[in-house]
């Protein structure tokens, strides 16, 4: 099994944590991760705010550079901005040969044009329906038994392309939870938004919506919050003072490929646990596996 | 053999009993079906239906045959002599032409014998499975062994085989060994395998041994050829993918040629890929190997009892009525965020109306999931409705008001709870509130204390601060997100084609619409896509009862239509009216017949003593016991014996009275003997339900037969005079599109039409439609209409002429039509009001004042010859509503807002840029119109919603008009200037104040002609014999006036063809010396079959109304109102013997 | 707001340039779920049912007077609740684009987040998340505005999360940047 | 109603002065006859007057009840009329005629209603007994007796010899309201005045013609009434717990009903009773001989005549709506069953439980003859 990986500006610098974790999972899991050669940013959100064509060109230079260097192997995108705006060029091409004329074009000026077929994988996807559940709970070596973990998914992998998971209901993540012998929490807000990037641009609307999700997670009764975005990861973990500063004590919330980790026998530090910015007092100790 | 029926009909809900009785009243055989083991379709889980909030089922009763089957409820069952009633029934195949369709059934096996079955529900009792019950809406579970519906009759029980666990326990429970699993008969289901390795032959009498299937194998392709060939008796084919010898392909092809209904069951691997095309060469089944025991073996079992059990029936008919009606939304089968299946407090339509019914589920009742009353109660409209994400681009018309029907059900139950009625609020969009009655029932339910909300709610979730509760959040008029918690929230579930109709439309040879639903034809809208097969009810898209019984009035009209054609290539037996011996001076005697067979009789009952005390009874001349009544040899020894005894007088005590009372007419004519001096006392149900030892059945047994005697002592052997036959002429007042429809489809049969037009050009109100929503030209239509009225040998056109005269009662009226030429009188048995509407045109607004105002309709007409210009145009406005639904017209005029959009569409064609603005109030493009109404949003016109209290505001300035309006969207008020003013005028009664005087019809509150009963009796006027259709009756479009049309064709054919005119045997009747006329007997009753003679001094009985009710004689004093049949001796008489054994 | 809106969709040129949009969600009946599942409707001061009925009536000013769109954080619930279907996150995003390019035309500073972050992924390739933030506080010329993010600046660099920029893709995307400027400038 | 007008009594009495009256009423151009109670060869009968001559021995106030007349009103107005009839009425006859017209059997259209403030009557059998045994008295001498005596409230003691009949005693509608005029006479010193009281449109119209001098306050009326009714209805309410007990089970029934030998007085003397024929005499209940020797066999002694308890209850059921309460059974009945009493409490129970009262407005229509989906709620549980 192998991917041609896109980790993304986050996963080089701020979320460093949920890109090795992600590659030492996978490969405990036997999965190959072939990093796209010079891969630049895919325009975040930012870029449809600004111009649809740059929208378009930026993943699509990612895609074009993972066609012509791993040709036939699917993308897989850990980060959700990143997956959405890599998957969007995927369907608006596929629909639209218009787009796939202009995308082109502006690639043209460095050589580069989209790949015939494009395949963009989420992590979620890749690790429940191509790595399958068996194939992770084998390798569980350290379960994490009594973990209330709250899966949260965030949403721009559910929505508007439902392509592995129900966009109002998801379950993907809960399943890999269950399959690291946590148990996984059926809770409201797991795929409500977090504010993303307004976190950044307009605070005050997004703090409210992290405080909802971090209450939601405690009334739940979470142990942990486990996030497949950087972006959700960043919001939910730096924010907790101000977004609910009647919280009693820091909500862990950690990368779920860092789970993966800890389940399947590694060190707390070997998938960076020291980066994460909400550990609860005694989490790593708490349970046998995290002990 | 190969039955053979007029018609058949598909689908035994509401539409396709209306269908079937229609036909069946004009003399047809029908052979109705339903794919459910029950009749009723979805109307046996409603209890209610709007806007009566009763049943009223019962109003359709005059249509069934009375004398034959004492009905008294429609939901509880159907009984005619011309219906043969197969349920569990699907339609496989339909080949074959109009005239002469044959078609292929397959009856599923019920596995309980219904003349065994007493309905004890031991079995039910003892069945370990538990399934979601159908008729509960899944809120209760229900075994394998199951009863349906609880209020049918008959009613027996069912073994629903595909959730049956085989544990064969309610076969050991049934004490009338009514369950029949066929055991015995699989020593002789030879199962024969062709697999060249012998373990599977092995392993397959292994694991079969006790079950005893003979098995026979291994043998290769040859042999199987060989057999198939000498025709040996192989029950079962057992072929694997892997025979080398022969091709499994031609094996399989072979056997099927020679023996087409052997089952040949598929093995191989799943790489054997071709197995997929063997299928479709007519194997059973493909199953994949390695066979798994503890799968195959019930499955081979089951599939076993199928293959003896279940019957393949094929008939032949000329012609077919589709009422497969519609399925509810299932709004889990979609992920969604509505909390159904999460919250147990959020439930379908249909299941509230489950929770509110007597007979919904144990335990259940409106209360909270938590157990406490449920105190507020939300209802959410369009789910699964006007919904492009869930492919639903249509209307489902009726939710709007079930939903204020199920609130109105809501309020009335809790009415006496502590704080008065449950809190009721309806969150919608548009209110399609657009039956002629619908407005005044939505006022009503607004001044009851329902609330409405316009809101569309995205997501429920359960309450935080309290877990019994469901929270919503909405968006308010002034645009402030509302938080409210309730304790019941009903989804208002969509209409969706029936389940199974994939399998339906190909069986059929039917198309289907965009939607799923029957495709039907322009103008012809009971017609499918197949010539000779009609869509009844909803079949072709949802539709209320009202108007689904027009449209299985329609198809029933367009079936016989067709069988009249080739009635000619059919023998047809006119039955002869059978005369009785006159026996009123004999003595009674009495013949009683009892059934020995029935299944507890002998063992509970001491038949000797039974005898002897019959035959100690005053009045009794004979008593035999009979062995099997209900076979024909049976039935042969009671007439043998009866013969012996001549009586004047016969009970026959059996099972099932239901099932014997077709077959006294029988017994009646072999005894020259009047079935009404007949009886059938139900003793089965009796010795069955004794208790476990039979204590006290001897005496209630005989007690039953007592009164049967004891009643036919007492009856009237008076014979029911004869009547005369109905003229055989139609009157049509109208010649427009209803009109001239109603005329060729009564003419079509057979009889004479006089068709009478006020005007001097027959055509009316749609020769002004340019071009209908769906791109149709009715002109052309229209006038093809006229043609053929012109051409055809049994009309008669009066045009420039008036109904002067109109006297008489049904089947024997006589008018007098004032013509050009003179008056011409005519006798005629059934008149159809066809005498339209208009487009109504009050001056104000500006309305023929300023030029560019004008009603759609002549926008319509003004776009298409070129008077407006639309190169011209800047702005236009549109006001809908425009006096339709206020006080002074309180209803929807149901056409306008498809004008409207049919407008903007052709506008917006013309100039996409013209802005076009449209102010209305609920936009009513209900059904499959909704598609356009999204269309002409798209087209980027702009809908603005108003409010009745603040209604749009007008000044007329420089050739222009400004409509002003406050846009409750944007919290402000727009103002357009527009070039031109469009205003839907709505659709007025013509003056029918002439025509409903002198044909003694009423006129509804608005002046339309009113419907005897609005839901269940659509198209009949209040007086009977007299229909009315198209918009004399009320505001529709042209398919809809096509369809009423059609269906008072059909009732008007129906009253023709009365050979007799007399009723039910079963009638009122009044012992004039002894009335009093206190007049109270008019006051109750329900059919307004009573009044005082002109000379007011008696009180008289429409035979033909009355429908033996009985209310009259029960509120009579002293008995001078008697119901023929139920004397006051008789029924004191048979309490008298009920009594009798008891202390 | 204006009390009462006259001519509705006026043919001006800023109402013509909204024709995507308003041909985009031209088919909406104005039931409110978008509004209702939106997560930061609370902060919005035009709800999204009236904003699209702005857009549809083409009253362009009232739509930019508005920071609704900019409130959008891309969740997508609408777009997947919207009975219609309609594309309201794009029509969103429309919106924003269409105010960047008003402010780059006039000025302003709505829109400042998005084009600091694209001018950071134009210079560096990759998104250089400190650069990023430094520049945006100086583009948004808010003293105070740095200030609600120092703390979280202190942890994120106690983490080791941020860092100098990594030179390795700089200037390589500022020929795509070039080719779709020039794109988009045809008519 | 505005007019209320003073009938003086000078020194010939209140009967004379009502004789007077009704010769002022007879004389109206719009009246063709008077009818009311007179005295006709020694008995007490409702006449019709049409010689003003005759009106001398017209006695309205007479204590005697022989019979009530709606019956006899309901059929003088049913059908065709020469001009306006004006009956002198007791209250419970005018509220029997009213049930009666909705039963159409009579008309309301041609006729004036003229009620009188009744102090009650006596039962025949002590009326009877009271003139043999006073024989020297006049008729007219009696009747002044009883009007002198019967304001106090003195004659509906039961002590009383005779008191009024029990019928009387319980009526708690001493005052005709449904009259058009009312011959007031409670609260006012019969020896000086009575009052003719309008009540309704036609009433105002005779009395205006009639040229009668206005009366002073009806205050006295009013009061006496009050008092009447309530003293009534107390005894009506322990006459009814009594009579519950009676009948509350079906063998007390049975007993309460022994001495019953179904000559159906009751029936015939009943105003509301208005089948032409009643059913109890029809076919229905002429039973085979062997229907009658297997009913003896069941019991081992059957009383004849049968079906005495089905009579009754049928009866109630019939008639209980309509009941006024007139007690023209008990005066009926040879062996004094109290059927009285049984019809007024179970007539007072089924009117109450539809909310109706027999003979209050000739709008109400009667019970079993509307369908309200909401009545009967303690039966049906409210939902129906």
């Amino acid at each position: 099994m192998k991917y041609a990986y896109y980790p993304g500006c986050s996963l080089s610098e701020t979320a460093k944590e949920f890109d090795v974790s992600t590659r030492k999972a996978l490969a405990r899991l036997g999965v190959e991760l072939a990093e796209i050669p010079d891969w630049t940013c895919c325009g975040a959100s930012a870029a449809e705010a600004v111009s649809e064509l740059l929208s378009l060109a930026l993943p699509g230079r990612n895609l074009a550079l993972a066609g012509r260097e791993l040709p036939g192997l699917d993308v897989l995108a850990p980060c959700s901005a990143c997956y959405l705006n890599l998957l969007r060029v995927e369907k608006k091409t596929e629909r639209d040969p218009d787009a796939r004329r202009r995308i082109d074009e502006a690639l043209s000026v460095q050589n580069l044009a989209l790949p015939g077929t494009m395949r963009v994988r989420h992590l979620l996807d890749a690790l429940v329906n191509d790595v399958g559940l068996p194939a992770i709970a084998e390798k569980v070596v350290s379960p994490l038994e009594g973990l209330k973990a709250a899966p949260y998914y965030g949403c721009q992998i559910l929505r508007p392309y439902a392509e592995f998971d129900d966009p109002e209901r998801p379950r993907t993540m809960a399943l890999v939870l269950e399959a690291l012998g946590a148990e996984p929490l059926d809770w409201r807000l797991s795929a409500t938004c977090c504010g993303a990037s307004l976190m950044a641009s307009k605070k005050e609307a997004a703090l409210p919506l992290v405080g909802n999700i971090l209450r939601a997670a405690r009334d739940a009764g979470a142990d942990v919050v486990a996030t497949v975005c950087p972006l959700c990861q960043m919001n939910l973990e730096a924010y907790q003072s101000e977004a609910d500063p009647k919280g009693p004590v820091p909500l862990t919330v950690a990368y779920l490929p860092q789970l993966m980790g800890l389940a399947f026998g590694m060190d707390p530090e070997e998938v960076m646990f020291g980066k994460n910015m909400a550990v609860a007092p005694g989490f790593l100790a708490g349970a046998p596996a995290l002990a | 053999m190969t039955a053979t029926y007029d018609a058949l009909v598909v689908g035994a809900g509401v539409a396709g009993i209306r269908s079937a009785l229609d036909l069946a009243g004009t003399g047809q055989k029908v052979a109705l079906i339903d794919h459910s083991p029950h009749l009723g379709g979805l109307l046996v889980q409603l209890d209610k239906q709007f806007p009566t909030d009763n049943c009223g089922m019962c109003k359709m009763l005059p249509l069934t045959e009375r004398e034959s089957s004492s009905q008294f409820c429609m939901r509880k069952g159907l009984f005619h002599s011309n219906i043969d009633i197969l349920l569990s029934t699907r339609l496989e195949s339909l080949e074959g032409d109009p005239g002469q369709f044959h078609a292929v059934l397959r009856k599923h096996a019920s596995f309980v014998d219904p003349t065994r079955c007493i309905g004890c529900g031991k079995c039910a009792e003892v069945c370990p499975v538990e399934v979601k019950s159908e008729f509960n809406a899944g809120l209760e579970a229900r075994g394998a062994a199951h009863l349906p519906v609880p209020q049918a009759i008959p009613n027996h029980y069912v073994v629903d085989l595909d959730n049956c666990v085989r544990c064969w326990r309610c076969y050991d429970a049934c004490p009338t060994k009514a369950i029949d699993f066929k055991f015995a008969e699989r020593e002789s289901f030879n199962i024969l395998v062709a697999d060249p390795d012998p373990q599977t032959t092995a392993d397959l009498a292994e694991w079969l041994k006790k079950q005893k299937f003979p098995i026979e194998g291994p043998v290769d392709g040859n042999s199987v050829l060989e057999r198939a060939a000498e025709g040996k008796d192989v029950r079962l084919l057992i072929l694997d993918m892997s025979l080398s010898d022969v091709s499994p392909e031609r094996v399989l092809s072979r056997c099927l040629e020679l023996n087409a209904r052997l089952p040949v069951i598929l093995t191989g691997t799943p790489e054997q890929a071709e197995a997929a095309r063997l299928l479709e060469q007519g194997a059973l089944a493909f199953v994949e190997k390695p066979l798994d025991r503890a799968k195959f073996v019930p499955w081979l079992d089951k599939l076993y009892m199928r293959i003896v059990s279940d019957e393949i029936i094929e008939i032949d008919a000329a012609a077919v009525v589709l009422a497969g009606g519609f399925s509810c939304y299932d709004p889990s089968e979609v992920a969604d965020v509505l909390g159904y299946g999460r919250s147990p407090g959020v439930v379908t339509s249909l299941e509230l109306e489950r929770l509110v019914s007597s007979t919904g589920p144990k335990g259940r009742g409106l209360l909270r999931p938590d157990g406490r009353p449920a105190r507020r109660i939300a209802w959410l409209q369009c789910v699964g409705s006007r919904d492009l994400k869930k492919k639903a681009d249509f209307c489902s018309s009726i939710c709007c008001m079930i939903s204020i029907k199920e609130a109105n059900m809501v309020r009335r139950l809790t009415a006496e709870q502590e704080g008065g009625p449950a809190e009721t609020t309806i969150f919608s969009m548009d209110l399609r509130v657009f039956g002629k009655p619908f407005q005044s029932y939505l006022d009503e339910a607004k001044a009851s204390g329902t609330r409405f909300i316009r809101s569309r709610i995205h997501s429920i979730i359960p309450d935080p601060a309290d877990p019994g509760a469901v929270r919503v959040e909405y968006l308010d008029d002034a645009g402030v997100l509302q938080v409210e918690s309730f304790d019941l929230f009903v989804l208002g579930v969509g209409a969706r084609p029936p389940a199974g109709m994939n399998e339906l439309a190909r069986a059929a040879g039917i198309e289907t619409n965009e939607w799923g639903f029957c495709k039907t034809m322009p103008f012809e809208p009971a017609r499918t896509s197949r010539l000779g097969v009609f869509a009844a009810g909803s079949f072709s898209g949802p539709r209320d009862i009202s108007e689904s019984l027009v449209m299985a009035d329609a198809a029933a009209l367009g079936a016989s239509r067709l069988v009249n054609i080739y009635a000619p290539l059919r023998e047809r037996r006119p039955q002869p009216e059978p005369e009785f011996r006159d026996v009123t001076r004999e003595r009674p005697r009495v013949f009683v017949a009892v059934c020995s067979s029935c299944p507890m009789v002998e063992s509970r009952l001491d038949t000797d003593a039974l005898t002897r005390r019959l035959r100690a009874m005053s009045g009794v001349t004979g008593v035999a016991l009979v062995d099997r009544a209900c076979t024909s040899q049976g039935w042969d020894r009671i007439i043998d014996k009866a013969r012996e005894v001549d009586p004047n007088r016969v009970v026959i005590g059996a099972c099932m009275p239901y099932a014997y009372v077709p077959r006294l007419h029988e017994l009646g004519k072999a005894l020259n003997l009047n079935p009404a001096l007949m009886d059938v006392c139900d003793v089965a149900t009796l010795t069955a339900l004794g208790g476990d030892d039979g204590e006290g059945t001897d005496s209630e047994v005989f007690s039953r037969l007592r009164m049967s005697v004891a009643k036919l002592l007492g009856a009237d052997p008076r014979p029911t005079a004869q009547a005369r036959p109905a003229s055989p002429v139609a009157l049509v007042a109208g010649g427009g599109l209803a009109g001239l429809t109603a005329a060729l489809a009564v003419a079509d049969h057979g009889y004479e039409v006089h068709l009478v037009e006020e005007r001097e050009e027959l055509g009316g109100l749609a020769m002004n439609i340019r071009r209908t929503l769906d791109g149709e030209d009715p002109v052309k239509h229209v006038e093809l209409l006229i043609d053929q009225a012109g051409k055809h040998p049994n009309i008669r056109i009066h045009t420039d002429s008036r109904v002067a005269l109109h006297l008489g009662r049904a089947g024997r009226f006589f008018s007098v039509v004032n013509t050009p030429d003179g008056p011409v009188p005519v006798e005629h048995g059934a008149a159809v009001l066809a005498t339209g509407g208009v487009e109504s045109k009050l001056y104000e607004w500006g309305f023929r004042v300023h030029k560019n105002v004008m009603t759609q309709q002549e926008l319509e007409q003004r776009l298409a010859d070129g008077t407006v210009d639309t190169a011209g145009l800047n702005a236009v406005a549109m006001i809908q509503c425009w006096r339709s639904r206020d006080e002074e017209r309180n209803y929807c005029s149901r056409v306008c807002c498809q004008q409207a959009v049919k407008n903007v569409l052709e506008l917006k064609r013309r100039r996409p840029e013209l802005p076009v603005f449209v102010f209305y109030r609920d936009i009513m493009t209900y059904g499959f119109m909704e598609h356009f109404y999204t269309e002409a949003r798209r087209t980027g016109a702009q809908f603005i919603r108003f409010s009745p209290d603040n209604p749009p505001a007008m000044e007329h300035r420089d050739g222009k008009t400004i409509v002003s309006a406050f846009d409750p969207v944007l919290g402000r008020n727009v103002e357009v200037h527009a070039d031109l003013l469009a205003l839907a005028s709505g659709i007025e009664p013509a003056d029918h104040s002439e025509i409903a005087e002198m044909f003694g019809v009423e006129m509804d509150e608005h002046g339309f002609l009113k419907e005897a009963e609005y839901k269940w009796r659509p198209v009949a006027s209040t007086k009977y014999g007299v229909f009315v259709c198209g918009l004399a009756k009320g505001p529709a479009n042209m398919e809809e006036s096509i369809a009423q049309a059609q269906a008072a064709a059909q009732r008007a054919v129906r009253m023709l063809h009365e050979k007799h005119l007399a009723s039910g045997a079963v009638v009122a009747e009044v012992r004039h010396s002894l009335c009093s006329l206190c007049g109270k007997c008019i006051e109750v009753c329900p059919y307004e079959a009573r009044r005082l003679s002109p000379t007011m001094d008696k009180i008289q009985v429409d035979e033909l109304l009355c429908q033996g009710c009985g209310s009259c004689a029960a509120v009579c004093p002293n008995s001078a109102t008697i119901l023929r049949g139920y004397s006051d001796r008789q029924v004191l008489s048979v309490i008298d013997a009920a009594l009798e054994e008891t202390v | 707001m204006a009390t009462s809106v006259k001519n509705p969709a006026p043919q001006d040129e800023a109402s013509r340039n909204l024709k995507a949009i308003r041909e985009m969600v031209a088919a909406c009946m104005q039931c409110g779920t978008c509004t209702a599942s939106c997560p930061n409707y609370p902060s919005m001061d035009l709800a999204p049912r009236r904003l699209w009925r702005l857009a549809v009536m083409g009253l362009t000013e009232d739509i930019f007077a508005s920071r609704t769109f900019l409130l959008c954080s891309n969740c997508y619930a609408c777009t997947l609740r919207c009975p219609r279907g309609l594309p309201l996150t794009e029509a969103m995003a429309a919106l924003k684009r269409m105010a960047a390019a008003r402010e780059t035309k006039w000025g302003g500073r709505k829109t400042q987040f998005y084009r600091t972050f694209l001018d950071n992924v134009r210079r560096w390739g990759r998104v250089q998340e400190t650069d990023m933030m430094m520049r945006y506080f100086l583009d948004m010329k808010d003293p105070l505005l740095p200030l609600r993010y120092t703390p979280l600046g202190f942890r994120l660099l106690r983490k080791g999360k941020i860092g100098p920029p990594h030179s390795a893709q700089s200037g390589r995307l500022a020929g795509l940047f070039e080719k779709v400027k020039e794109m988009e400038a045809r008519p | 109603m505005a007019t209320t007008s003073r009938i003086e009594v000078r020194q010939n009495g209140p009967l004379a002065a009502i004789r007077e009256f009704l010769a002022k009423v007879l004389a109206d151009e719009e009246i063709a006859s008077v009818m009311a109670v007179s005295n006709v060869r020694g008995a007490m009968m409702p006449t019709v007057v049409t010689d003003p001559e005759k009106l001398s021995a017209v006695d309205p106030f007479a204590p005697a009840f022989h019979l009530n007349a709606a019956r006899q009103v309901a059929r003088l107005t049913r059908g065709e009329m020469e001009g306006h009839m004006a009956a002198v009425l007791r209250p419970c006859e005018i509220r029997a005629f009213t049930e009666l017209v909705k039963l159409n059997q009579g008309s309301p259209h041609n006729i004036v209603l003229i009620g009188v403030d009744c102090y009650g009557a006596y039962a025949s059998r002590d009326y009877h007994a009271m003139t043999r045994a006073n024989g020297s008295k006049s008729p007219d001498e009696r009747t002044l007796e009883f009007m002198g005596k019967a304001p106090s409230g003195g004659l509906e003691d039961p002590a009383a010899t005779p008191p009024v009949a029990q019928a009387c005693r319980v009526c708690e509608h001493p005052s005709p309201e449904g009259a058009d005029i009312i011959l007031g006479l409670f609260g006012a010193d019969a020896s000086k005045e009575m009052w003719a009281i309008a009540k309704t449109p036609t009433g105002e119209g005779l009395l205006n013609r009639l040229g009668l001098p206005d009366a002073d306050s009806l205050e006295a009326r009013d009061r006496a009434v009050e008092e009447m009714a309530a003293r009534r209805l107390a005894a009506l309410e322990i006459m009814n717990a009594q009579t519950a007990e009676k009948i509350s089970t079906p063998e007390k029934m049975a007993d309460y009903l022994a001495d019953c030998v179904n000559c159906y007085n009751c029936r015939v003397a009943c105003p509301v009773c208005y089948c032409k024929e009643c059913v109890f005499v029809t076919d229905v209940f002429e039973h085979e001989p062997w229907q009658y020797q297997g009913w003896a066999r069941k019991k081992g002694a059957l009383r004849v005549p049968v079906d005495t308890m089905f009579y009754h209850l049928t009866r109630l059921a019939h008639s209980s709506t309509a009941c006024v309460g007139c007690g023209q059974c008990s005066n009926a009945c040879p062996n004094d069953i109290p059927v009285m009493e049984m019809f007024r409490l179970v007539g007072g129970r089924t009117q109450a439980a539809f909310g109706y009262e027999a003979g209050r407005d000739p709008d109400e229509p009667q019970p079993l003859s509307v369908f309200l989906e909401k009545e009967l709620a303690e039966v049906t549980g409210g939902v129906d």
